[in-house]
């Protein structure tokens, strides 16, 4: 049963804020283990359509399913296999690296685990650092530690908002490093980024957005060039 | 350009008409009472503005668990509408209430469960209306005004309850001459549907209103999917 | 839906677990002269006015002066309040739909 | 896994908040302290009419100190958006709501036993009553305050307007639970000749029931986008 329906499947999906339309005519359908490359110029409706996927942002219009549940029907059992890595962080800046991977595991309702969460750390690159509260932590330190939590999470559909972002060269390796490794672990994965040539070589598929909607649809791989067909026609 | 009579007219002519005879019956028909003399007959206009604040302010709780769960933006406007029209009738009553009291008591105010809960329900629900004008959308406005109400609407019942219980209470039951007319009873029953009807107008006036303003500033129908080359409906993705 | 639904009679039933306090405590404070209803409520032999101990500041026992003023003020606002709703609302609503006539025409 | 459990974990992850925020702490501490000070140079220094009020002023110092602890942890949620991470995960917002109702209940009855040695040392007032009633009386008026405020503070935490909102929206609901906390507390602070404690005590319950049911039920819409 699990083959026969798409990790991700957006119909006309459609959201607004206001008097306008950030996303609209969505149509989406993508396998397991299936991998999405999502780009778009600035306020595009990347992100909307990002947290729409993840289920923390209701529709106004369409129908969502992951893994053929529709979360309206039952959000958290649709929320449990979604993992998303936003712009903001999300982290409890009081609180330590390792203290705020523990706060996830416990809501997870994994048994907090301090040896995995320091090799987790330490797979980020922050190792000798779980002892520090997040506020001391840099842009991109905090970047690689929400990516810990989304390891520790171990979820089917991975959503990456710009991972690329406030990383140091070193990081973009770490990130490209990652993202291999949950293509080969059979993650499903939809990443949006403006590093359109470092990210579209390993992905399966690719979207464009322009002004909310969908304006170029191909391989990942043609992607680049498409890219620059579209915003400089 | 002419536009279509809005029914909602009727409603609003016949209880202004009712109201216009409650009054007439109120203060010039009804004979002054044993006790209370001519103060008495504020007793016609503030009872019935008493039962409708009460009415109309439930009306609002039935609006508003329906907004919360179909999020439809004319049931928000009905909410609306009937919040702030429940507002006007507990601020009249509030304010007949203390000119009653006045003449009758010798003072404007006192700690009575009456009194205490009618302040009460207007301070609350006047917060539920400026809670409204906080939200940053139109989604968030709907959910916040239902929330609101309907939290505000079971604090009435235990704000009268509580202050009822304790035993400060000054205020004496009313009773009426046994020996009350027809006259009587036309009075405030017309007086108590005329507010009803004058009521119900006024909401859907005012749920008009905050439709027309939606549709000013409101989202055009959302663009379908876009079309590739060959005018096939675009899907991202791969499937198997 | 259900969980509001179970909730609804969740708070009457509340409400009357936590009533029993309630009569208890109202019983003292009932039993207070009522001024006006031709009864001894308080047991002490003296009825309505006459019981000057209780009712003395109950002003229907003395002479209600300019009882009419009282009454005017109270329709007066009333309908005040009334009229001054529905007039806004009206202007609002006639303002709002010209607006949209406005940019109909500019459209 | 269980509401319980989720639940716990929420209180868990705000009780260590709470104990890193040293300084929202003592800031609220302080802020309480002055209230009740003010008071007391507000009232005219007859000892009488001093310790009549002093159920009042006590509630109404953790009233007014209760609008700040409740921003100050809603604070830490929207800083980094971390409310937002937490509705990622397959949490409920029951859970949400009565972890964080919780731990500000937990953190308001710490305050009001700092408070009332205070409050009955600056106006005269002795316990008259066993201390764990009045203890019920602080913990569950505490709790009926904490639970619309919690409500209230997820709303109004990204709203424009905050500091105005929360008061404007909260100050209407808590009056009769702050009724029925001065008048019980006031009477384990006199004699109680009409025995109403139990039976105020019973009512408070009752209120807090509805409360923490119908606020856990609407946080779900409060915080939903």
């Amino acid at each position: 049963m699990a083959a026969t329906c798409p990790a991700l499947e957006a119909t006309n999906l459609a959201r607004g804020y206001g008097d306008r339309w950030a996303v609209s005519g969505i149509n989406l359908r993508l396998a397991t283990g299936r991998s999405l490359l999502l780009a778009g110029p600035n306020g595009s409706g990347k992100t909307t359509l990002l947290r729409l996927l993840a289920t923390t942002l209701q529709p106004n219009e369409g129908r969502l399913q992951v893994l053929g549940k529709n979360p309206t029907d039952d959000a958290m059992a649709a929320r449990r296999p979604i993992a998303l890595l936003t712009h903001r962080t999300q982290l409890y800046n009081e609180l330590t690296a390792l203290e705020n991977l523990e706060v996830s595991a416990r809501l997870l309702g994994l048994k907090p685990d301090k040896q995995r969460s320091t090799a987790l750390l330490e797979r980020v690159g922050l190792s000798g650092r779980g002892q520090h509260r997040a506020r001391t932590f840099s842009a991109g330190m905090r970047k690689r530690l929400a990516f810990a939590r989304i390891l520790l999470q171990d979820p089917q559909i991975v959503l990456l908002d710009e991972p690329y972002g406030q990383l140091d060269p070193s990081g973009f390796g770490f990130v490209d490093k990652l993202v291999e490794e949950l293509r080969r672990q059979g993650k499903t994965l939809v990443l949006s980024t403006h590093l359109l040539d470092r990210a579209a070589p390993t992905l399966d598929s690719g979207l464009i957005l322009k002004g909310g909607r969908m304006a170029w649809v191909g391989p990942a791989r043609d992607l680049p060039a498409a890219y620059a067909h579209e915003t400089h026609p | 350009m002419k536009r279509a009579f809005d029914k909602e007219h009727i409603i609003g002519v016949i209880g202004l008409l009712m109201l216009a005879y409650g009054c007439w019956k109120a203060l010039f028909v009804v004979p002054a009472m044993n006790h209370f003399g001519e103060v008495g007959r504020i007793f016609f206009m503030h009872v019935p503005t008493a039962w409708n604040a009460l009415l109309i302010l439930t009306g609002s709780f039935i609006l508003a668990i329906g907004a919360l769960f179909n999020r439809k933006p004319s049931w928000d406007a009905a909410l609306t509408g009937s919040v702030e029209v429940g507002v006007l009738y507990t601020a009249l009553l509030v304010v007949q209430g203390s000119i009653w009291a006045r003449p009758t008591f010798g003072i404007w105010w006192t700690w009575d469960p009456r009194l205490i809960t009618a302040a009460i329900l207007l301070i609350a629900f006047a917060g539920v209306l400026s809670a409204r004008s906080f939200a940053n959308n139109q989604g968030q406005r709907l959910r916040w005004t239902a929330v609101a109400t309907i939290v505000a609407y079971i604090d009435v019942p235990i704000v009268y309850f509580i202050v009822k219980w304790l035993p400060r209470g000054i205020h004496q039951p009313h009773s009426f001459p046994s020996t009350v007319s027809t006259d009587y009873h036309l009075a405030l029953r017309f007086n108590a549907i005329a507010m009803l009807l004058l009521g119900i107008w006024m909401t859907f006036r005012r749920a008009r209103w905050i439709l027309q303003q939606n549709a000013a500033t409101a989202m055009s129908a959302a663009p379908g999917a876009a079309l590739d080359a060959e005018g096939r409906t675009m899907v991202a993705g791969v499937e198997e | 839906m259900k969980q509001l639904a179970s909730l609804l009679t969740l708070i009457p039933a509340l409400m009357m677990a936590a009533s029993p306090a309630v009569v208890m405590a109202e019983s003292p404070a009932d039993q207070r002269e009522v001024c006006d209803d031709d009864v001894d409520n308080d047991g002490d032999g003296l009825v309505d006015c006459d019981d000057i101990e209780n009712c003395s500041s109950f002003h229907t026992c003395g002479q209600i002066q300019g009882g009419w003023s009282w009454v005017i003020a109270v329709y007066g606002l009333s309908f005040a309040g009334f009229a001054g709703y529905a007039l806004y609302i009206t202007r609002g609503l006639n303002r709002a739909r010209k607006e949209e006539a406005d940019n109909d025409q500019a459209r | 896994m269980s509401l319980l459990a989720q639940s716990r974990a929420v209180f868990l992850k705000d009780l260590l908040l709470a104990a890193r925020g040293g300084s929202r702490l003592s800031g609220v501490l302080f802020f309480a302290t002055m209230t009740l000070l003010l008071f007391s140079f507000a009232t005219e220094p007859d000892p009488e009419s001093m310790r009549r009020h002093a159920a009042g002023y006590l509630w109404l110092a953790l009233l007014l100190s209760s609008l700040l602890s409740l921003g100050e942890s809603f604070r830490a949620e929207v800083e980094d958006e971390a409310l937002e991470g937490l509705r990622l995960l397959p949490v409920d917002p029951r859970a949400l709501f009565y972890g964080k109702a919780l731990s500000n209940t937990l953190f308001l009855v710490g305050l009001s036993l700092v408070l009332l040695p205070l409050s009955l040392g600056l106006f005269g007032a002795e316990v008259k009553s066993s201390p764990g009633l009045l203890l019920a009386f602080l913990l569950l008026g505490t709790a009926g305050l904490a639970a619309p405020g919690s409500l209230y503070a997820a709303m109004t935490s990204r709203a424009r307007g905050q500091d105005l909102l929360l008061p404007l929206l909260l100050f209407p609901l808590v009056v009769p639970v702050l009724i029925a906390s001065v008048k019980g507390t006031g009477l384990c602070f006199s004699a109680d000749p009409m025995d109403q404690r139990g039976a105020l005590l019973q009512v408070l319950t009752v209120f807090d029931l509805i409360y923490w049911s119908v606020c856990g039920l609407l946080f779900g819409k409060v915080i939903e986008e």
